[in-house]
């Protein structure tokens, strides 16, 4: 077992873990606690994806700014314990559930039956693509810092348009969210 | 296949499969969580999830512009996480109380 | 498989390195603090176990250590005892990646003096160190009191504030020497002050290449903001003692006080190591080169190894005087400065730095576009 | 001036005249409104007399300003333009119109000043004046109709002014619902000629028609000209459509003056005289015409006879003075038709004003057994009546002798009239004379049965200016179309109204030569008749009041129908209007609320409890939308997997 497979399960484990404990922990505190870990866990992900930048924005925006938010916010609310934290009814909740365990049977599934079709052909040229990988190891790190720059230039040219609009995106939910936070309760308030 | 080469040839389907295990948890979550912070918080593990997966393809395929749809839903994601909590802050404000139970003023 | 286990052993074996360095050099600095105050203050400081109190350090760490080990109440214990952990990891994880001297080259093998070396270093340091708002968040929730939770929100909210006017203001330092690496960086400041533009240089003999020269705006930024960063006065909000005991570390004693005691200065040598490789030349020595270094070791001996040694070991030096120096100057501005009041602190993150970061970048962008 | 603005103020000054009024409804201001309203219409009347002397200075054969503003409307061959013409007819017309219609409305301004709704009533009788003359001028049936349609609106808004009254209401609605009959005559008229002459257009329509007579009962022409008759007949009140103009008098009696005497009521005529050489060719329809007319003048003088109420009497007399018009026309003496037209319009609008002078000096009392011997306290008012008389009774050389005299010539020697269509016109004639004379002595003459509470006074000088001028138009009105017979006698003057339409007037054909002998005779006798009945009617009611009455009780039978309108009303209720209202309440009954409510209470209760259904999927609850979402999604991925 090589370091880059051990580094994958190990991963893959902390990943998927953290994120079952943000789904079954009652106490909201430690959900977000297990998600900003899930985030790092995805951050790490990213390195072993040789998507270096990409790896420390994930850690600079997720983790360093919306959970901690999230957390703030949880501990603002002062909500311990919930004595009702899933959703009640039998039958929505059966529902509910039969739907997630379809859907992931499904994707599965599909992934692992796709082979043949277009993830099958992209799994022989990505083997093929880690095998040069893996031959160029030493060359990786100067192979990295083009592909921040080649990052930076296709956002800057051919995703200008994606960025831009970004931009007005973000203006407008700034001003959003703090004419939200400076009401009294939205439109109940007197 | 063989369980042997499955656990030791890491493939673009390993990161696809983990991708969509992590996705299906966020989705449960927003089935089944009742406290609209941790609904919002489940929202942001989908969001993850298909980064992931996002990236794997981006670096299955050599193709710069997975990382960049990484970037914008990251952005989106953010402004998402704002705004929703800005909501949260709002609603906890009015009614002290972040149980989703609690907003069902659209029923039918 | 073989070079694979060596190259992970070697860098296990260095950052166990770098954390002990970091552990270490806590009490030295507790001391250097203590003695300074008291100097600054016109005191005379601990004085009384060993010469010039420096066998302090050791009753400290003894008193620390056999403290009784206690937790409030109605404390969530889990988190309780997590946050002192965790406070550690975020500094000791980014100072690892601080390139501290040039590489020792022993036989073929190269050691880099560095946890280990990114591309994209800036990023790293920068995502792994905002992680340290969770330790605080964890203290001030898990202690169940409202002290530390008022400590808490306070310093989470002003080290996501900070961040931004500290990230902004790199941005200009990166524009400048046009990498994420850190090595690249210190390697870029070396030689004297030279500009190039438009075809012309103009170099000066007198002044060192460093960051400072370029990005004089961005240091005076990047510095204030490490201050926030590291929660140390002028910033020191969230242990405020007049409003708020000691923050969100109010319940907490004996060890687990002295592991937020490290993160802290962690954050500060942090800070420090930063300072040194964006503005003031990383541990290149200023009128040297690491070439005029070799040369000059080569006169000395002449085995290969002997002389890569004694260059790293110079390097480090230097490398270690400005970090000494930083470090003093963050215990010197402690005990001169008052602290601000919360509105005042946001007012400064919000309106006066992260503007003039922003202005700071476009005009970098501007002025290296026009003259490239 | 250039035309086109001529044409445009003459049009939009009403119109303008109606805005400004119409947004300012609400205010008393009596002078200020009514002096809006008059310098409209007598802008328009300075633009008509302009336009009128241009046409004079044209050559005979080219007379005719014709001026388009934009096209209308177009559907594939179909054009209409918003398009206006003067000729000889309509330059007339507009004359009369614009002319009488500002003295009107002087009149008005101070027969009104004491109505809250003043500024509303000025609105309304501009709004009037610029349909009718839409309708006078429009270059197409299809712009005549718009004005027609217009006139009719503004007749229905003006009967039913105060319409608080329940009574007056129920008049407009009647007038307005009468109309619609004529109208929708009036639409199939169109589109026969529409569908024969593939246009609207009626130069082009006078200019296609064929010179060959049609003698079909069904032609296209018979048919087209009779529904446009029967058009008239509803506008023009003839038989059967004649009843909604007695009530019409619910209105302000200026109102009466204007509309239901000079103007409107004549529009059936002129677009007869308008569209002559399409009827002209259709002998059957001119026949029918020419029937209805005379019957209509005997009938409503009949009428006439018998009502006591000042204005029901002066109503008959115009339904009467149509009617004779009517008969001119359905002779094929259009151009005798249009001298009536016009003379009719001056000394009836005299008659209309004279009598609101007099119910105004009686306050608001329109019964004329309550008044008599009015003469010595409204001196001016029974001078103008009086020349009035004398023109309507048809007394040489007063405007209504000449061209009553005209119509009863041609009804006899035309080919298309006969002795018949002359001895009633005589006979209604007689009758005429008889009626206004005990009017006349009635309410001017003989002993006051004036009560004691009521003080009859002169009208103020913006009443009696309007009653002078329309009375010396009475008086001379008539000599511009002077027989030939007499003009031959006396001199030669010349016919200048015959000399002046003979261009546009279709010439009867196989018309004799007259006989001057017999024109004399007749004429003789005409005035014989007239004369007779007004001394007759003079001794019945001056000097031996008591007779009338035993005559009437002698006959009474005869006497109760002709005084109940020969029950014409009843009639209409009984075999028309009761029958459709009841069954209209049985569509109401079975098909509205049995069917058609049913069948959507039946569709909104299906939908209500469809709503219901699937309202319970509405839960409100966020994340039950979101597992819907979920289960989208298992079964989207399943069918691609599946595939």
């Amino acid at each position: 077992m090589t370091p880059d497979v051990f580094l994958f399960w190990f991963l893959a484990l902390l990943i998927v873990g953290s994120g079952l404990a943000v789904l079954l922990f009652t106490n909201p505190v430690y959900s977000a606690l297990s998600l900003a870990m899930t985030m790092v866990g995805v951050a790490a992900i990213f390195i072993t994806l040789n998507a270096y930048f990409i790896a420390g924005v994930q850690l600079i925006v997720y983790a360093g700014a919306v959970m901690v938010l999230f957390v703030m916010v949880i501990m603002l609310f002062d909500i311990k314990s919930e004595v009702q934290a899933f959703t009640s009814g039998k039958i929505s909740g059966a529902m509910k559930l039969i739907a997630v365990g379809l859907l992931s049977g499904l994707i599965v599934g599909g992934i692992i039956m796709g082979q043949k079709s277009f993830v099958g052909e992209l799994s022989k040229d990505a083997a093929a693509q880690v095998a040069e990988a893996n031959s160029a190891k030493m060359k990786r790190a100067a192979g990295a810092d083009a592909a921040t720059k080649e990052l930076g230039v296709a956002l800057f040219t051919k995703h200008i348009f994606g960025f831009e609009a970004l931009g007005v995106l973000l203006t407008a939910i700034a001003v959003g969210t703090v004419a939200l936070a400076r009401s009294r309760g939205g439109t109940h308030a007197k | 296949m063989p369980s042997s080469s499955f656990l030791t040839d890491i493939s673009l389907n390993h990161y696809l499969i983990l991708s969509s295990v992590l996705f299906v948890i966020g989705m449960a979550g927003v089935l089944l969580r009742r406290n609209v912070i941790v609904i919002l918080m489940s929202l942001e593990l989908m969001l993850n999830a298909v980064n992931i997966s996002f990236i794997a393809f981006s670096k299955f395929t050599q193709n710069v512009d997975g990382q960049i749809m990484v970037f914008f839903v990251m952005t989106i994601a953010a402004a998402e996480a704002a705004v929703g909590l800005a909501l949260a802050v709002a609603i906890f404000k009015r009614f002290k109380e972040v149980n989703i139970k609690f907003f069902e003023h659209l029923r039918g | 498989m073989g070079h694979d286990s060596f190259e992970i052993t070697i860098n296990c074996i260095k950052l166990v390195l770098i954390f002990l360095m970091m552990v270490q050099a806590v009490p030295i600095l507790v001391w250097v603090e203590r003695r300074g105050s008291a100097f600054i203050q016109n005191r005379f400081g601990p004085n009384r176990v060993g010469p010039l109190g420096l066998l302090q350090l050791l009753a400290d760490a003894v008193k620390f250590l056999t403290k009784e080990d206690f937790a409030p109440d109605r404390a969530i214990r889990p988190l309780f005892y997590a946050a002192p952990v965790f406070a550690l990891i975020p500094a000791t994880l980014a100072f690892a990646a601080i390139p501290m001297s040039v590489p020792l080259e022993i036989g073929e093998y190269v050691f880099k003096i560095q946890g280990y070396d990114m591309n994209v270093g800036i990023v790293f340091i920068l995502g792994v160190s905002s992680l340290a708002a969770y330790t605080i968040l964890m203290a001030g929730w898990g202690s169940a009191s409202k002290f530390s939770l008022l400590g808490a929100l306070r310093a989470s909210a002003q080290v996501i504030s900070y961040e931004l006017a500290l990230g902004l203001s790199i941005v200009g330092v990166i524009l400048l020497f046009g990498t994420f690496n850190l090595t690249e960086m210190v390697i870029a400041q070396q030689g004297p002050l030279t500009f190039r533009a438009f075809g012309h240089t103009i170099s000066s003999q007198f002044l060192p290449n460093w960051g400072i020269f370029y990005q004089p705006l961005a240091a005076v930024i990047f510095f204030a903001a490490t201050f926030a960063e590291s929660n140390r006065l002028p910033f020191d909000l969230a242990e405020g003692e007049a409003e708020i005991v000691a923050g969100f570390h109010t319940e907490y004693g004996g060890f687990k006080m002295l592991m937020f005691f490290i993160g802290e200065y962690g954050h500060m040598m942090l800070g420090s190591a930063l300072m040194i490789i964006f503005f003031f030349g990383g541990y290149g020595i200023p009128g040297v080169t690491v070439a005029d270094v070799r040369q000059w070791a080569a006169g000395i001996t002449d085995s290969a190894t002997q002389i890569s040694v004694i260059t790293t070991l110079v390097h480090f030096l230097s490398f270690m005087l400005k970090f000494v120096l930083f470090l003093w100057i963050f215990i010197w501005v402690r005990w001169t400065l008052p602290r601000f009041r919360y509105d005042q602190l946001m007012d400064l993150g919000w309106k006066t730095m992260l503007p003039w970061a922003l202005g700071n970048t476009i005009l970098t962008a501007l002025v290296i576009y026009l003259i490239s | 001036m250039d035309h086109s603005v001529l044409m445009a103020i003459l049009l939009l000054s009403p119109f303008i005249g109606f805005l400004i009024n119409g947004v300012r409804y609400k205010q008393p201001t009596y002078k200020l409104s009514g002096g809006i309203a008059t310098a409209a219409v007598f802008i328009s009347f300075i633009c008509s007399v302009l336009l009128f002397s241009d046409l004079v200075g044209l050559p005979a054969d080219q007379r005719k300003i014709h001026v388009k503003f934009f096209e209308w409307l177009s559907v594939d061959k179909f054009k209409v333009d918003a398009a206006f013409y003067v000729d000889q007819i309509s330059g007339i017309m507009i004359l009369i119109i614009t002319g009488v219609g500002s003295l009107i409305h002087l009149f008005s301004t101070e027969y009104m000043h004491h109505d809250k709704g003043v500024t509303k009533y000025f609105s309304y009788l501009n709004l009037f004046v610029f349909n009718m003359l839409i309708l006078v001028l429009g270059d197409s049936l299809l712009t005549m109709f718009v004005g027609w349609e217009g006139v009719g609106l503004c007749s229905y808004l003006l009967i039913g002014f105060w319409f608080t009254d329940k009574e007056k209401a129920a008049a407009g609605m009647k007038a307005f619902i009468t109309n619609r009959v004529g109208d929708a005559a009036f639409l199939l008229g169109m589109f026969i000629l529409f569908s024969t002459f593939g246009t609207l257009n009626i130069q082009e329509i006078n200019s296609l028609a064929p010179t060959a007579v049609e003698t079909s009962w069904l032609g296209a022409l018979t048919l087209g000209t009779m529904f446009l008759f029967v058009g008239a007949t509803g506008k023009s009140a003839q038989i059967p459509l004649y009843v909604w103009l007695p009530d019409a008098m619910a209105g302000p009696t200026p109102v009466s003056a204007l509309i239901h005497a000079a103007t409107m009521v004549t529009a059936g005529i002129y677009m007869i005289v308008r569209l002559n050489p399409i009827f002209i060719v259709a002998p059957n329809t001119m026949m029918v015409i020419a029937i209805i007319g005379a019957l209509t003048a005997l009938m409503a003088a009949s009428i006439g006879i018998t009502q006591w109420d000042i204005k029901k009497v002066l109503a008959y007399s115009t339904v009467s003075q149509l009617g004779y018009m009517f008969l001119a026309v359905g002779v094929g003496a259009f151009g005798a038709g249009l001298f009536h037209v016009m003379t009719h319009a001056f000394f009836k609008a005299l008659m209309f004003l004279g009598s609101g002078s007099v119910i105004h000096a009686m306050h608001e009392e329109q019964d004329i057994r309550k008044m008599g011997g009015l003469k010595k306290y409204m001196p001016i008012t029974h001078w103008t009546f009086f020349l009035g008389w004398l023109a309507i009774i048809g007394i040489p050389p007063f405007a209504g002798f000449f061209s009553k005299d005209e119509i009863l010539w041609m009804s006899f020697h035309s080919p298309m009239g006969s002795p018949v269509l002359w001895a009633v016109g005589a006979l209604s004639a007689g009758m005429t004379a008889f009626y206004m004379t005990r009017l006349m002595c009635l309410t001017f003459w003989g002993k006051s049965r004036v009560p004691k509470s009521v003080h009859p006074h002169e009208s103020p000088a913006m009443m009696t200016i309007p009653l002078v001028v329309l009375a010396f138009l009475s008086v001379v009105g008539g000599w511009i179309g002077i027989p030939e017979v007499i003009g031959h006698t006396f001199g030669h003057i010349p016919n200048y109204l015959g000399d002046w339409l003979a261009p546009v007037i279709r010439p009867i054909p196989n018309l004799a030569p007259a006989d001057h002998s017999l024109e004399w005779g007749l004429m003789g006798a005409s005035f014989g008749i007239a004369s007779i009945s007004a001394f007759v009617a003079y001794h019945f009611y001056v000097k031996s009041p008591e007779i009338p009455g035993k005559i009437a009780a002698s006959i009474k039978p005869v006497y109760e129908l002709v005084f109940k309108k020969y029950l014409v009303d009843e009639l209409y209720f009984k075999t028309i209007i009761n029958p459709l209202v009841e069954i209209s309440r049985k569509i109401w009954f079975y098909i509205d609320v049995n069917f058609i409510d049913k069948l959507t209470y039946i569709i909104a209760d299906l939908i209500k409890g469809g709503g219901g259904v699937t309202r319970s999927l509405q839960t409100g609850n966020v994340q039950v939308y979101a597992m819907y979402i979920a289960i989208g999604l298992v079964v989207a991925l399943s069918i691609i997997i599946i595939k």
